[in-house]
């Protein structure tokens, strides 16, 4: 049987080096498989590695790999092939996440079922980094020009069959498959013959497809959720544990939001738990910690102490102490990405702003160009414009994120100083878990009260599914990995 | 003469409605009888087409309406017809030409086609008859190659060529009525008087009835039987032709026919017709072109249609006098307007060389030749396409002397009404606009926007051309007015011969860009020394239906001798 | 001898031509007020002017105040058109979106006859060499056709509805510089062109004083029928998120907004598209009726 | 006629040749660094910047990155995309076959549609068809595609459910190829009827009807026959609006064709994928218009001979 998958947009790439979109990380994780896997909870266990060892000043991995892994093209896969992938991200095109693989000096092969990796200095995020997508293990076959776009060798539950930009993605179910670490019952191949994974961007009409059968899994339109459910033919999915976590962020090298009384009184003036309710209606949850929930480091009831509480008059008072009043308003831009109902949360923001008299204009861009929108705000420091702040998505399965993002250069090249890249090398370089945590939570203490990275909510796209009633066994694995291989469709 | 064939009565014909009906023919009669051929003459808007078309049906079945009326042809009204029943008339017992042979035919389809069809629906002729048929009527039009022609689209035939088509289409139904709607008047002369002998001998050839509508009372001379005169919708009078011409009845008529410039009334004078007490004497020379040559292409850059080239003018060179008329005479596309605006340098030479009052045309500085244009005026054939329809005729008749800063304010205003008055307009007119006038008017408020800068030489590119008859001659009165007073000297550019005996002191005949004879026009008109020059002045039909009715001489262009200029007699040369 | 066609009746010389002035109508508004299309599309954009202009006071809403009224709720004697999903009333956003787009139209139209005509009367007057090299690039460009380049624009400045009115003004630079080359051609081959030349008329003169006037009643015409292109683009710019954002209540943006809501909602598609459509479709008949208006031939029947 | 066609072609050359140098100036008049805006993602450092700008040769001068895009493009090589870095010609190759089966089938729509009901109006003109035929096309040309669209979609999908919605088949094409044919029949209508009217106003249709010709015989051989010939000429434009029409309707009905991918590359700043659909695209409506050409040729004589 064929199982029809809708979403929004499709694939940038199925070569994982080249893309970061969620939409491209989903369909690797049918096609490749990777050296760990996460449980249901995020843990991060074996799966193509059967074990892993330690040095003692942890700077070096030595894994052993299952027995018996074949890749598409019916070769075997080996300790090569990982030397291959790792390589191949730290090469001349590097992978677009290369700096999460962590500070790799060499990959050894000791025999083919054994290897080793060398590291420069400690790195706790890099075992959690092997269960997720972006370490998804290229056979070394690939070495064709059309690699990523018409072909792609993998381990994965299901091959490639065809790709066609922009319409659909066709896969069929891998014989050889063997599971052993994704959270589901199904111990080998898929029981689904094929999988295709259809664009089909307009919300009402995935939904009238769902309806009629044409499809079989889809993102709904938020707005008909509810009504969905009431009816009771679809199943409504809800991922959890996704890593996900929406905030604000700001331009901090210029005027308005180098004061942090700008930026706090955004954040007190901005009520995220309507918004969400308005437009998501439940689907999602007021997140207060600038890492998302299932995610180390993540505690709310810590977070909430150091965070800003819906609360206009303190907005404008501080806004009031800088200046700006009715007669002069504070205008800024707001930068959000496309999709996802995003745009209407902006709207909803924009006009809880505008009460306490701030002027946010909104633009709306592509999450690509937003990044780069955004980091080039914070290296323009002596524009005369007044800085920008933007809704910002990041969805990442460990802490380390916030090394990545504020670290100095930093992502944006944002807010950073001395004392907090000082703060963020220690999450890295400490790997006992209570330790950690401390120094972790130290950094999200740091960021709130600075309010250079205030939480909204979390999940935040591509997480909910309405699935057909025919359709059983459907799960979405931690950090939203959809998995296939127990999906049966009935009749 | 013989029976009646088709019976008009009491025919009116109306545009529109209400308030802007427009009554275009009013209780119009006449009998066409068998074999002969009735003229309808009348000025332009008379209703002779609309008349005419009104009884085959093809009006504009929305706009016009037959309010009353009978037109009974074999026992039948054709204006009460059923649709079905007049089709199978038009093109079989009935047929037509028009007057536009340029797009009267179906520029996508083949010549062979459009003459053949016809015959297949009527004549229920087999395609290979009615091709036959076809080719044999081309042969008696005197088309040569006509298994060629039939193969060929319209545009590759000349417009003489094009008639000839027509008249071959009218003809091979074998009607009994030919209508025939000014078959001549986009033609050439030559080219006119070869179809005019056509149409005769068809007539001969197959007593064929024939209503010809024209507005050229040479035409009408050289063709008709009995005439029928039209004014605004009304039958004035109706004759046989001879009569008409002797004896007519009406003032109208008259007045009609004693407009018309008839070729060889002035054969005597030396001069121009003189229209004031002491005309200003000829003076020096004022105009001296040498050598004037201009080539046209289309084309060039990358793409234009390339390379296709025109030489307009070639060595054309001539004198003028102050007070002086020299008229260019010739056929179309021979080189008259290009050479009247190469003197204004209205368009940039080749080669040659122009002086006007003793200045260099060519050589001067874009203002000097701004202020040298004070000395030199034009006025054109079409006075309303002239005239800038969004300026009001004072504005209009003021705009050359502010150009040249010749006055301003009210002096300005006084010196326009002066002029509307020397040309015989009345100055409440100073604040309409050009469209508020008859064509005459119009042609007076050029000339008098033209007089205004007091100039010496005035460019007239066939200035009454589009204008009727009777207007015809007013202008050309206050022309010779203008000039007999004012000393102005004219370059005349036209292609009636007759006006041109009238107005002229000089004539250069024009062929193909280059002049072909010049000298006095005693010496051109009355003793022509070239053989083309000859041809054109015998094609001239003569609106003189006592003289017998000759073949029309055609012209053998291949012999045309096409040289150098060499003197004939004094003042008086000719091509060799 | 070719005869007269444009006033036969006047026939006889120097009769005064009264009868056929008379037949005329007075006036330019006169004639466009006698055809029917002229008619309504003045009564439309009319209308849409006056919404614009009266937008803050009939309004029974504020266009961006949320929760104005309940959430999607239907169209009722309080919300005429509905609410939308942020419970702002579709009624007051749409009058005020009249306003957006009267300027979509004066500033893109702006534009695009200003640089087109220019081009055009440069192109034009000048021949030669200028003139085919202008007019080539011109031809180009028109080939590119106008939503290609308008979308290089927005690539160039970014997305937003300024630019989107920019854009699409650049964008339809080359058919109006096209149209007003071909209108002075025609009109440089008529003799009163020739005939001002010859009186001694200079450059300015010639352009200004002759050619102007009779290029500017077509690109009238073709500024009226530009507004609807204009206005019809600028929706289809912000429909594709490209030109207005929120919450800038522009028609093709709400009908936008509208998608996703379209079978709980339809009030939300309908009335925007319905505003969209008839300002279009009353520019478009006040273009027809100003054409008919202009012409010639149409007024002396 | 060979030489007709070469100079239509070469014609046609010219507007890609300028079409390359739009292009190439297109990132040059961004404002800001281009590289930042393209290349700039989250971990891009200085130094992997400068290293992109001198592999894609921004650092060199402008006329001889020209020369280098030229005879990349000589040897088909449009540059990557930014996005999943793939080709752009393979994309563009991908997607191009949809949009031009859109525009095709809309084509065919609004010839048959709107041609047959401009004729018809113009033969009857002055009566209530005409009327009615005229306020149909002007009430289809003053209606926004998107909209029409929604309303489509909303009747024939949501509502009726007799068409699928998703999915690349030809049943879906239904649905977007309508939407555009019906927005061009309407321009073509009026296009066809004001044509036709200066077609029977025409001297040498009098003069068929003169030759008492059947009415059909009038109205198919000469009328339609010479009317063909500047409405003919006017489908060049018509397919270049076509194209740029379905940018727009690709987006409503979620046609996998170059438009919807162009709306992307807009949003996602993929300069290279831009550039390469607005030089694909100039290229297409060149072509398309040296086609129509041809065909006016061989419909025109007047033009055929000479
Ligand atoms: N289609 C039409 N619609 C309205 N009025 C018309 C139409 N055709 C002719 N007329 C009017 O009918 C009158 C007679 O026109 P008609 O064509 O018969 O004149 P004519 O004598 O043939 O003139 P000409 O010598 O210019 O051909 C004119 O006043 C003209 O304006
Ligand atoms: N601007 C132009 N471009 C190209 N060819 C031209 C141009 N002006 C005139 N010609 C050509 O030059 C030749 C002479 O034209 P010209 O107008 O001088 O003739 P004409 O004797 O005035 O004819 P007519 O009696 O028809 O007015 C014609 O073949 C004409 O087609
Ligand atoms: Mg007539
Ligand atoms: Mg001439
Ligand atoms: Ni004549």
């Amino acid at each position: 049987a064929d199982l029809v998958w809708a979403r929004y947009g499709d694939a940038d790439s199925l070569d994982p080096h080249r893309a970061t979109s969620t939409l491209s990380m989903q369909v690797w994780d049918q096609i490749y498989d990777t050296l760990l896997a996460f449980d249901m909870e995020g843990t991060p266990g074996p799966n193509m590695a059967e074990s892993w060892e330690v040095s003692d000043d942890g700077l070096t991995y030595t894994f052993k790999l299952a027995e018996g892994i074949k890749c598409h093209d019916g070769s075997d896969f080996t300790a090569q092939d990982v030397k291959f992938t790792i390589d191949r991200a730290f090469g001349d095109a590097p992978s677009l996440t290369k700096t999460s693989w962590g500070p790799i000096t060499e990959v050894t092969v000791e025999d083919p079922l054994t290897f080793t990796v060398a590291m420069s200095s400690k790195f706790g995020a890099f075992i959690p980094f092997l269960a997720d997508s972006f370490s998804s293990m290229i056979c070394d076959t690939n070495t064709a020009g059309t690699f990523g776009s018409s072909t792609a060798i993998g381990t994965g539950p299901f091959k490639l069959v065809e790709w066609v930009k922009g319409d659909q993605v066709t896969l069929e179910a891998n014989a050889d498959f063997v599971n052993r670490g994704d959270p589901v019952e199904n111990p080998g191949a898929p029981y689904i013959d094929r999988l295709i994974i259809r664009t089909v961007p307009e919300a009402q009409t995935r939904l009238a497809a769902l309806t009629t059968g044409e499809v079989h899994i889809a993102e709904p339109p938020f707005d008909d959720v509810a009504a969905i459910q009431e009816e009771g033919e679809l199943e409504i999915m809800v991922a959890e544990n996704t890593g996900q976590d929406v905030f604000w962020e700001f331009t901090t090298s210029r005027p308005p939001f180098d004061d942090i009384r700008a930026r706090q009184a955004v954040a007190y003036a901005t009520d995220p738990q309507m918004a969400i309710d308005i437009i998501y209606g439940g689907l999602t949850n007021r997140e207060w910690c600038p890492v998302a929930r299932g995610v180390f480091g993540n505690d709310q009831a810590f977070c909430k102490r150091y965070g800003y509480p819906y609360d206009p008059e303190k907005a404008q008072a501080l806004l009031a102490e800088m200046g700006y009043g009715p007669d002069k308003p504070l205008e800024t831009t707001m930068f959000v990405w496309t999709g996802g109902n995003r745009h209407k949360l902006a709207e909803i923001f924009q006009a809880q702003l505008a009460q306490v008299g701030i002027q946010a204009g909104i633009e709306i861009m592509d999450i690509g160009t937003m990044n780069a929108r955004v980091k080039a705000q914070n290296e323009d420091s002596t524009s005369e414009e007044p800085g920008t702040f933007d809704m910002m998505t990041w969805s990442w399965y460990d802490p380390d994120i916030l090394y990545q993002l504020w670290h100095s250069p930093g992502a944006y090249s944002g807010f950073q100083n001395a004392e907090l890249d000082a703060m963020l090398e220690e999450t890295r370089t400490t790997i006992e878990p209570e330790a950690r945590l401390e120094k972790v939570q130290a950094v999200i203490r740091y960021l709130m009260e600075n309010a250079v990275h205030i939480g909204l909510y979390s999940p935040g796209w591509e997480w909910v599914f309405a699935v057909r009633p025919e359709v059983s066994g459907f799960k979405v694995g931690p950090f939203l990995h959809p998995i296939f291989t127990d999906v049966k469709i009935e009749g | 003469m013989s029976e009646t064939l088709l019976s008009v009565q009491d025919l009116t014909v109306a545009f529109g409605r209400g308030p802007e009906r427009n009554v275009a023919v009013k209780g119009l009669s006449y009998d066409l009888r068998k074999g002969e051929t009735l003229a309808i003459v009348g000025e332009s808007g008379s209703g002779k087409s609309v008349s005419s078309m009104a009884l085959l049906g093809l009006l504009p079945p929305r706009s016009a309406c037959i309010e009353s009326g009978r037109a009974m042809f074999r026992d039948r009204d054709l204006l009460t017809l059923p649709e079905a029943d007049k089709r199978a008339l038009r093109g079989d017992a009935i047929t037509m030409i028009f007057q536009e042979p340029m797009t009267s035919l179906t520029p996508v389809l083949r010549i062979g086609l459009q003459l053949t069809e016809a015959l297949v629906e009527h004549k229920a002729m087999s395609q290979r008859e009615a091709e036959a048929r076809a080719r044999e009527m081309l042969r008696l039009v005197g088309l040569d190659q006509p298994e060629r022609r039939m193969r060929q689209f319209p545009h590759e035939l000349s417009g003489g060529m094009r008639q000839r088509v027509m008249i071959a289409m009218a003809m091979a139904a074998d009607p009994a009525i030919l209508i025939a709607d000014e078959p001549t008047t986009a033609l050439d002369v030559t080219v006119q008087a070869q179809i005019l002998n056509l149409m005769r001998g068809l007539k001969d050839q197959f007593s064929t009835s024939i209503i010809l509508i024209t507005h050229d009372m040479g035409v009408v001379a050289e063709m008709a039987d009995r005439v029928v005169v039209m004014n605004r919708g009304r039958k004035v009078e109706e004759g046989p032709v001879s009569t008409l011409f002797t004896a007519p009845k009406e003032a109208y008529t008259r007045r009609l026919l004693d407009a018309v410039p008839r070729l060889g009334a002035y054969a005597a004078a030396a001069e121009p017709r003189r229209v004031v007490e002491a005309p200003a004497p000829v003076g020096d020379t004022l105009v001296r072109a040498r050598g004037m040559s201009k080539t046209f292409s289309s084309g060039g850059f990358l793409f234009g249609r390339g390379g296709a080239t025109t030489r307009a003018m070639q060595d054309v060179g001539f004198e003028l006098k102050a007070g002086e008329t020299l008229a260019l005479v010739g056929e179309s596309g021979s080189g008259k307007s290009t050479t009247g605006r190469a003197v204004l340098r209205l368009m940039e030479l080749d080669a040659g060389e122009v002086e006007v009052d003793g200045v260099d045309v060519r050589n001067l500085s874009s203002s000097g030749l701004r202020k040298a244009r004070r000395r030199m005026q034009m006025i054109f054939q079409d006075p309303f396409a002239s005239l800038n329809p969004r300026m009001s005729v004072g504005k209009l008749v003021a705009e050359p002397m502010t150009i040249h800063g010749i006055a301003s304010g009210s002096e300005l205003d006084g010196r326009v009404e002066e002029l509307f008055r020397r040309v015989g307009l009345e100055a409440d007119h100073i604040r309409r606009y050009p469209h508020e006038f008859s064509g005459g008017q119009r042609q007076r408020i050029a000339i008098a926007r033209a007089l205004g800068v007091g100039p010496k030489l005035i460019v007239a590119d066939e200035p009454t051309s589009a204008l009727d008859v009777s207007v015809q001659a007013q202008v050309l009165e206050l022309m010779l007015e203008l000039q007999q007073s004012l000393g102005l000297a004219y370059l005349f550019i036209s292609h009636d011969m007759a006006v041109v005996e009238e107005v002229s002191h000089r004539v250069a005949v024009m062929r193909q860009g280059r002049i072909v004879e010049i000298g006095t026009r005693q010496a051109v008109l009355n003793a022509p020394a070239h053989a083309y020059t000859r041809a054109l002045l015998a094609a001239v039909p003569v609106p003189d239906p006592a003289r017998e009715r000759q073949v029309l001489p055609e012209l053998d262009v291949g012999t045309l001798p096409m040289g150098a200029l060499a003197e004939v007699a004094p003042g008086h040369m000719a091509a060799q | 001898m070719t005869t007269e066609t444009l006033d036969p009746r006047s026939a006889d010389a120097d009769a005064p031509v009264a009868a056929s002035a008379r037949r005329k109508p007075r006036s330019f508004l006169a004639a466009l007020l006698r055809s029917p299309s002229g008619l309504i599309g003045l009564v439309i954009v009319g209308l849409l002017v006056v919404c614009a202009l009266t937008a803050p006071v009939i309004a029974p809403h504020d266009p961006l105040r949320m929760a104005a009224g309940p959430r999607l709720q239907p169209p009722t004697w309080d919300y005429w058109m509905g609410t939308d999903d942020f419970g702002r009333d579709v009624l007051s956003r749409i009058l005020y979106g009249a306003q957006l787009t009267l300027q979509i139209g004066v500033i893109a139209v702006g534009i695009s006859l200003t640089c087109g005509l220019l081009l055009g009367l440069v192109a034009g007057y000048s021949s030669g060499w200028t003139e085919r090299v202008l007019m080539r690039l011109v031809d180009v460009l028109f080939s590119f056709t106008e939503i290609v380049i308008a979308l290089a624009c927005l690539a160039i400045f970014g997305v937003g509805l300024t630019n989107a009115m920019i854009a699409i003004g650049i964008a339809s630079i080359p058919f109006y510089a096209r149209v007003t080359h071909s209108v002075v051609l025609v009109e440089k081959g008529k003799p009163y062109f020739e005939a001002a030349t010859a009186a001694g008329a200079g450059h300015l003169r010639l352009i200004f004083v002759h050619l102007l006037p009779n290029v500017v009643p077509t690109l009238i015409v073709v500024g009226t029928l530009g507004v609807s292109t204009a206005v019809l683009a600028a929706a289809g710019l912000s429909f594709l998120g490209l030109g207005a954002q929120p919450p800038e209540p522009e028609w093709g943006f709400m009908l936008s907004a509208s998608r996703d809501l379209i079978s709980r909602a339809p009030w939300m598609m309908i009335f925007p598209g319905l505003a969209i459509a008839v300002t279009v479709l009353g520019f478009n008949l006040l273009g027809d009726g100003v054409r008919e208006a202009l012409d010639p031939r149409q007024r002396q029947r | 006629m060979t030489r007709f066609i070469a100079q239509r072609l070469l014609a046609a050359l010219v507007t890609v040749w300028i079409a390359t140098i739009a292009v190439t100036l297109l990132v040059h008049v961004v404002p800001g660094d281009p590289v930042r805006i393209m290349y700039g993602s989250f971990q891009t450092t200085p130094e992997e910047l400068e290293a992109i700008r001198v592999r894609l040769g921004l650092d060199q001068p402008i006329w001889i990155q020209y020369a280098k895009y030229l005879g990349r493009l000589l040897q088909g090589d449009l540059g990557r995309s930014i996005v999943g870095d793939q080709p752009v010609l393979d994309i563009l190759l991908v997607r191009f076959p949809m949009t031009l089966a859109l525009a095709m089938a809309s084509l065919v729509i609004a010839v048959a549609v709107g041609m047959s009901l401009g004729f018809l109006a113009a033969y009857k003109r002055g009566t209530w068809v005409d009327a009615g035929a005229m306020i149909l096309a002007i009430v289809g040309v003053s209606m926004p595609h998107f909209w029409l669209g929604l309303l489509l979609l909303f009747l024939f999908a949501l509502t009726l459910q007799w068409l699928p919605v998703a999915g690349g088949d030809w049943m879906s094409l239904i649905l977007p190829a309508l939407t555009l044919g019906l927005a061009n029949a309407a321009v073509l209508a009026r296009m066809t009827r004001s044509a036709m009217i200066d077609i029977f106003d025409q001297d040498f249709v009098r003069t068929a009807r003169a030759k008492g010709l059947s009415q059909t015989l009038v109205l198919y051989r000469h009328a339609l026959r010479s009317g063909l010939v500047p409405i003919v000429a006017m489908l060049g434009l018509q397919f270049a609006y076509l194209m740029g029409g379905a940018i727009v309707v690709e987006n409503v009905f979620a046609w996998n064709g170059v438009g919807r991918f162009a709306i992307e590359a807009v949003f996602a700043r993929d300069y290279p994928l831009i550039q390469g659909f607005i030089l694909f695209f100039a290229t297409v409506v060149a072509l398309a218009s040296v086609i129509v050409d041809v065909a006016y040729a061989f419909l025109d004589p007047r033009i055929r001979y000479s």
